[in-house]
């Protein structure tokens, strides 16, 4: 079966003066077209550069050192910049995490919008604005015509990631690519602007990536979750049997972690320390000195992620089975 | 010790070490200083002594060329002075007047940009307006308008008695508001930080507040700024010495010794320039490349990198 | 009828940003006015917490929740209401006045870098608030508290000697809170502390700080825009929208029926974990400025219950029986139930 | 706009009323204008009377008034040295001080552009550690030092350019211009590449500084992932955001060309307006130097001013809504 976009082996590393450090290490998924998947996981699990990979847009001194990433049977990582150019904007987009910091704040939105679509399309102006129009009608911006002739500081934050939205489905891209979108805004925008995203996505049957720390707003949008901590895809598979069914240490733990209202005022499950930073990534299982369950395998052996027995979904942990325990002890709650 | 120890691991040591650039300029510096303050025991004549002055031995070339005088290794001056002892007591000056003048900057201007900065509104507005104006005019400007004015009121002769005070006062007056703003700008970041909040919920006083615990934190730049404002107030210095409103020829500073020499070089008498001209431009530079490294260092932003 | 430990009446805090006299002109039809920008962050509040209770602010960016806070521990001069402290009015006091309530007010941070002077050692940090209240205490004792402090919230003392920088986020955090429990306060506000946090060291803070409470019979005011954790640690909720509070009640209550519209609203955005695609209440247009505060209920221009009285009259905060208090038309008209 | 434009213009006025009582106080204290106008062969009873009639004994405040309104009529007192209007010495010179800024300006903005966006994009490159190395030793030689090189250099070695004075110029309708003979010309080059020595430099760091800050934000990032063109992210972009605090550091930058014309002037014997001031001082002319102190003052205000009204109008967020 052909994917619409499949990330193998995926290395990236950031040159540094103390020589290259990891910060991703192996990451391999695969995304079906009009698929929605979910990229979660803590601040330095390596969700947003492994975002930014896709489209080779990795800020310095970052690298892709190995792997590949094929979109549309092409791989990526081997194209030129030109040919990079043609992919971005054009076939698969992106959406950042702060609309106040998006769009610059010297250009009018008409332009921004026109831009875009002039550097993948041979379009005279008139043309682009009437494209521009009807995607700001589509993301509910009222008065659009006015619109296109503001600045960005003119617009409220909701409003400005309404914008940036338009503007990442203007070409009707085959993916998006969201990066923490809604983190910078308010619960009642973020949920409008969630129930966007979803609703152009399933219309325009456009596949997403949505990279967040917030498990609650994945299980809303996507289809599948691959969670992620220091640099590797720990846990992978369908958003209800993540969520419902967590198989990892780590991601038993993030889940019991969220105050989800059923038990107030109960201590929380915590995981003991942080998550760690590239210097100091731990050998064996990377989440082995926080882990409950590890065993002496754990502290030399980096577990691969695998099939579970059983399961739909892939972790990648040695101790699966003591973990299975622990879910069900847990399971009730 | 413990001090010590943290400093030997810092980072800041650390990439000083890295860097060949840092560590050059250094060692240049010290020299430079050291030359500067040892100047009476090492220098080989005494330009300041008048009996021992020739004015016969005028204009003589480095002691490498023809008409040289192995006395006299870099040559003399236009008065017969040895030109090498009165490049080192005028970088005694240099240093001397351009140490005092940052010294006089950074105590008005830590203590106004404090003021500006944590007092906030019409004080502020005030203040910065002030800052804002002179440093329009730009220092350079300011510091010959005020000597020119300090010039024309004490009459030459005062002036030039009074000239190393006089000038510490004028470029310290001139570069304030370098400092005052640079102080105000950090000061306005950091006191609505949560630490400062923190520190007021204790019930500290402002007084407190302002220089145990904001103060520290103003440093970086401080150190940043200072190391370059030598070098601009040396600058500052051999500017107005070179235009006659600074240190006259019978005590002169490497500017006014480039001023003395300078109508000399169409007859072929370059030295008197070319070296002092050399030292100002080394001394300068070398403390430009340490803040240039210093600001890279302290810069948490380009520390992350 | 229990006993209030702190007592907020019709709070008011403005903060005028127009600037110096020449910022204010403006140009209006033709004739230059002086106009006056003025955010009008809390209006008219009343509220009041009860010893050993967690009393939640809740609220989205700009509804005042900081500014209260701050208002209420004397960080801003209010402009114009009371606020008690058992029965002590405690606004407007100078500096000294203020020193006692200063030992039993304490706040904790949003954010974990900026909240600790980073030219400090964790011992200096935590050395100055007890120091500064206790003048006669030995240093011995001082090195002591500290110790136990530093034990109690789960940083090794021996650490005491290092700098913010050299510890992670949640340990800053920790040292965060050690410093307001210092003094030994008895109440304690907590502006967003685990916003900046990733969930599992969120987890940890959120443990520690219900540890605390119930070791030490705190009393905390808990400013934060994630209403899960509101439903986790708090007793009463106050819901705040421009600089009004819209609906107090206990946490159950507000949680399972919520009475304001805008309360609805905002319960219903918050994505479930487990109820995949519920539907929300979408609100229309934008949140309007404290700048430019509309006239009537300020939610009016986004309510789907508004009418006439509510674009005129301000509703107040009515009790709605067992401590619930809702400031609107539609509820206090039936309208809404 | 309209009152982002009155406040600036009010703030400008109330600066200039502040120069004018500095320099009316210089005035007070040392000068003595007397003096000025009748020399120092005079009796004192002639002098008194003569001070009564000027009304020098009128309260500070009164005679402040006088001052400014004589200012604001074109009269700032008569120079002792020339015998003449002061306002009239210093325009006769200022054609030769304003052609050497425009000069330099040209100089400083055709390569600080150019080099600072090519070392912002290539930051690590030889090419831009040459610059950036050159302009750090740049900034580190004095103007008069760089003058004195480059006469010795190009007129006292080579004999291929001028080494002092402006050489023939052309009245065009009162001002005197060097720009429209060879000669003239050719007098202006050293002149103008030492007047511009020391701003360059500083130019080139701080666009390339500016502009690499810009190629950080979100923004540009942003750019690149909607697969614009390189150009169009630099050129447009980048460089469009760039130009806002360039605008508001380097006008105030070429306004202050203004004060290192006193340094080339003197170096180059250029008969301009710097020269002519520390003539002044020379001479004790008290009336020539306050009138060169406000009418400087008046152009460094009228430059801010101006720049502060560009940046007014390239910046959409005080252009639409007339806030800072």
């Amino acid at each position: 079966m052909d994917h619409l976009l499949e990330v193998k082996d995926l290395e990236v590393k950031f040159a540094l003066r103390m020589g290259d450090l990891t910060a991703i290490n192996g990451v391999s998924f695969t995304l079906d077209r009009s698929e929605r998947l979910g990229l979660v996981g803590e601040s330095g699990a390596g969700k947003s550069v492994t975002g930014f990979s896709i489209i080779n847009l990795i800020s310095k001194p970052g690298y892709i050192s190995g792997g590949s990433v094929i979109f549309e049977g092409r791989d990526l990582t081997r194209l030129t910049n030109e040919g990079m150019r043609h992919i971005r904007g054009n076939l698969i987009s992106m959406i950042f995490q702060d609309p106040m910091m998006t769009l610059n704040p010297v250009l009018t939105i008409g332009t921004q919008m026109v831009e875009t679509l002039q550097a993948h399309m041979d379009i005279s102006r008139k043309e682009a604005e009437d494209i521009s129009l009807e995607k700001l009608r589509k993301v509910h911006i009222p008065s659009p015509e006015k619109r296109l002739q503001q600045y960005p500081h003119e617009f409220s934050g909701g409003m400005r990631q309404r914008i940036v939205v338009a503007i990442a489905l203007l070409t009707d891209p085959a993916l998006v690519i969201a990066d923490e979108p809604t983190t910078a805004l308010d619960v009642t925008i973020q949920a409008e602007i969630m129930e966007l995203l979803l609703e152009l996505c399933e219309s325009e049957g456009t596949g997403l990536i949505l990279i967040t720390h917030d498990l609650a707003v994945v299980s809303q949008v996507t289809q599948k979750i691959a969670v992620m901590y220091a640099g590797k895809i720990v846990e992978a598979g369908q958003t209800e049997d993540i969520i419902d069914n967590p198989r990892h240490p780590y991601t038993q733990g993030l889940i019991k972690a969220i105050p989800d209202g059923r038990n107030p005022g109960a201590r929380l499950n915590q995981i003991p320390g942080t998550m760690p930073s590239l210097i100091d990534i731990p050998p064996g299982c990377s989440f082995h000195p926080r882990c409950m369950i590890r065993g002496d395998i754990c502290r030399h052996e980096s577990p691969a992620l695998k099939n579970i027995h059983g399961y739909r979904s892939m972790a990648a942990c040695h101790m699966l089975d003591t973990a299975e325990k622990q879910a069900g002890a847990n399971v009730t709650k | 010790m413990k001090q010590w120890k943290r400093f030997k691991n810092s980072y800041f040591l650390h990439s000083f070490k890295r860097d060949r650039v840092a560590i050059v300029s250094f060692v240049v510096l010290l020299t430079l200083i050291l030359l500067s303050i040892l100047a009476p025991v090492i220098a080989p004549h005494n330009p300041y002594d008048t009996t021992t002055i020739d004015i016969m031995n005028a204009e003589m070339p480095p002691s490498w060329m023809e008409d040289g005088n192995p006395d006299f290794v870099l040559g003399t001056d236009i008065q017969g002075r040895d030109l090498l002892s009165t490049m080192l007591y005028g970088l005694r000056l240099s240093v001397m007047i351009g140490c005092g003048a940052v010294f006089l900057q950074a105590i008005i201007g830590i203590f106004i940009g404090m003021i500006s900065g944590y007092a906030g509104g019409k004080v502020d507005a005030f203040l910065m307006r002030i800052a804002d104006v002179q440093l329009s005019f730009s220092t350079l400007m300011v510091a010959i308008m005020i000597s020119a004015i300090f010039q024309v009121a004490f009459g030459v002769g005062r002036y030039e008695q009074l000239a190393v005070p006089l000038l510490v006062l004028i470029i310290g007056l001139a570069e304030w508001p370098q400092y005052a703003r640079t102080v105000r700008a950090s000061v306005l970041g950091e006191k609505n930080k949560e630490y400062v909040e923190a520190a007021r919920v204790i019930g500290l006083s402002s007084k407190r507040i302002r220089w145990r615990h904001i103060l520290p934190n103003t440093m970086s730049p401080v150190l940043v700024i200072s190391t370059i404002q030598v070098a601009n107030a040396v600058m500052s210095e051999a500017a107005l010495s070179f235009l006659g409103l600074g240190m006259p020829v019978t005590k002169p500073s490497l500017g006014s010794l480039i001023n003395s020499g300078f109508e000399y070089i169409f007859s072929g008498s370059w030295w008197i320039t070319l070296f002092p001209g050399i030292l100002l431009v080394v001394f300068v530079l070398v403390i430009n490349l340490l803040g240039d490294w210093l600001r890279d260092v302290l810069n948490p932003k380009l520390y992350k990198g | 009828m229990k006993n209030k430990l702190i007592d907020i009446r019709n709070l008011v805090k403005h903060f005028d940003i127009s600037g110096g006299l020449l910022e204010q002109m403006a140009l209006r039809n033709g004739r230059i006015i002086r106009e006056r920008t003025v955010v009008r962050a809390v209006n008219d509040v009343s509220l009041f917490i009860h010893p050993g209770e967690t009393l939640s602010v809740v609220g989205e960016s700009g509804c005042g929740k900081s500014t209260l806070a701050r208002a209420l521990l004397g960080l801003y001069p209010p402009d114009g209401g009371e606020i008690y402290y058992r029965d002590n009015r405690i606004d407007g006091l100078t500096q000294q006045q203020m020193l006692p309530y200063r030992a039993k007010m304490q706040m904790i941070f949003q954010d974990p870098y900026a909240s600790l002077n980073p030219r400090m050692t964790v011992q200096q940090t935590l050395e100055e608030p007890i120091v500064f209240h206790n003048p006669s205490i030995s240093g011995s004792e001082v090195k002591g508290r500290v110790a136990e402090i530093m034990k109690q919230v789960g940083v090794d003392p021996k650490w005491g000697d290092r700098y913010p920088h050299e510890f992670s986020e949640g340990q800053r955090q920790r040292i965060s809170i050690a410093r307001a429990l210092m003094v030994d306060p008895e109440f304690v506000v907590a502006d967003e502390p685990v916003s900046a946090l990733d969930v599992s060291v969120q987890a940890q803070i959120l443990n520690l700080l219900m540890d605390a409470q119930e070791q030490r019979g705190l009393t905390y005011m808990f400013i934060t825009h994630d209403l899960s954790v509101v439903r986790h640690i708090s007793s009463r909720v106050a819901v705040m929208y421009l600089g009004r509070v819209c609906e107090l009640a206990p946490t159950a209550n507000l949680f399972e029926s919520p009475g304001h519209p805008y309360t609805r609203a905002l319960l219903s955005a918050i994505p479930d974990l487990y109820d995949h695609r519920h539907k929300y209440i979408k609100l229309k247009g934008e949140v309007p400025t404290p700048i430019d505060l509309p006239p009537g209920c300020v939610f009016h221009g986004r309510c789907p219950h508004a009418d006439g009285r509510c674009s005129r009259e301000i509703p107040s905060l009515n009790h709605q029986g067992s401590e619930i208090y809702v400031a609107c038309h539609a509820i206090e008209e039936g309208r809404l139930k | 706009m309209f009152a982002f434009a009155v406040r600036r213009i009010t703030q400008a006025i109330i600066v200039m009323l502040v120069i004018g009582l500095l320099g009316f106080s210089i005035k007070q204290k040392i000068g003595d204008p007397v003096r000025d106008i009748v020399g120092v062969s005079v009796s004192v009873a002639e002098r008194d009377a003569l001070r009564e009639e000027l009304g020098l004994n009128d309260p500070f405040l009164a005679q402040y008034v006088r001052f400014i309104k004589n200012a604001v009529h074109g009269d700032l007192g008569m120079s002792f040295f020339f015998k003449r209007p002061t306002l009239e010495v210093i325009l006769s010179k200022a054609p030769a001080t304003l052609e050497l800024v425009f000069a330099s300006s040209l100089i400083i903005i055709l390569l600080s552009i150019p080099l600072g966006i090519y070392t912002a994009i290539n930051p690590r490159n030889l090419p831009s550690r040459i610059i950036m190395g050159g302009s750090i030793v740049g900034v580190s030689i004095p103007v008069f030092l760089t003058a004195i090189i480059l006469i010795y250099i190009f007129a006292v070695e080579l004999h291929w350019l001028p080494s002092y004075g402006r050489g023939e110029t052309v009245n065009v309708w009162g001002w005197e211009s060097g720009f429209l003979t060879l000669d003239g010309l050719k007098h202006l080059i050293l002149p103008s590449i030492a007047l511009s020595s020391i701003m360059l430099p500083l130019f080139i760091r701080l666009i390339r500084s500016e502009m690499m800050e810009t190629l950080e934000t979100e923004y540009v990032k942003f750019a690149w992932a909607k697969g614009l063109s390189r150009r169009r992210i630099w050129f447009l972009h980048a460089f469009k955001n760039t130009l806002l605090p360039v605008i508001t550091v380097g006008g105030v930058q070429l306004g202050i060309l203004i004060a290192y014309t006193i340094l080339t002037e003197t170096v180059f014997q250029w008969q301009g307006m710097g020269f002519m001031f520390l003539e002044a001082v020379e001479r004790s002319d008290t009336s020539l130097l306050v009138a060169y102190i406000i009418v400087v003052g008046a152009l460094f205000v009228v430059v801010n001013t101006i720049v502060d009204l560009i940046y007014g109008l390239v910046n959409p967020t005080i252009r639409i809504t007339g806030r800072k």
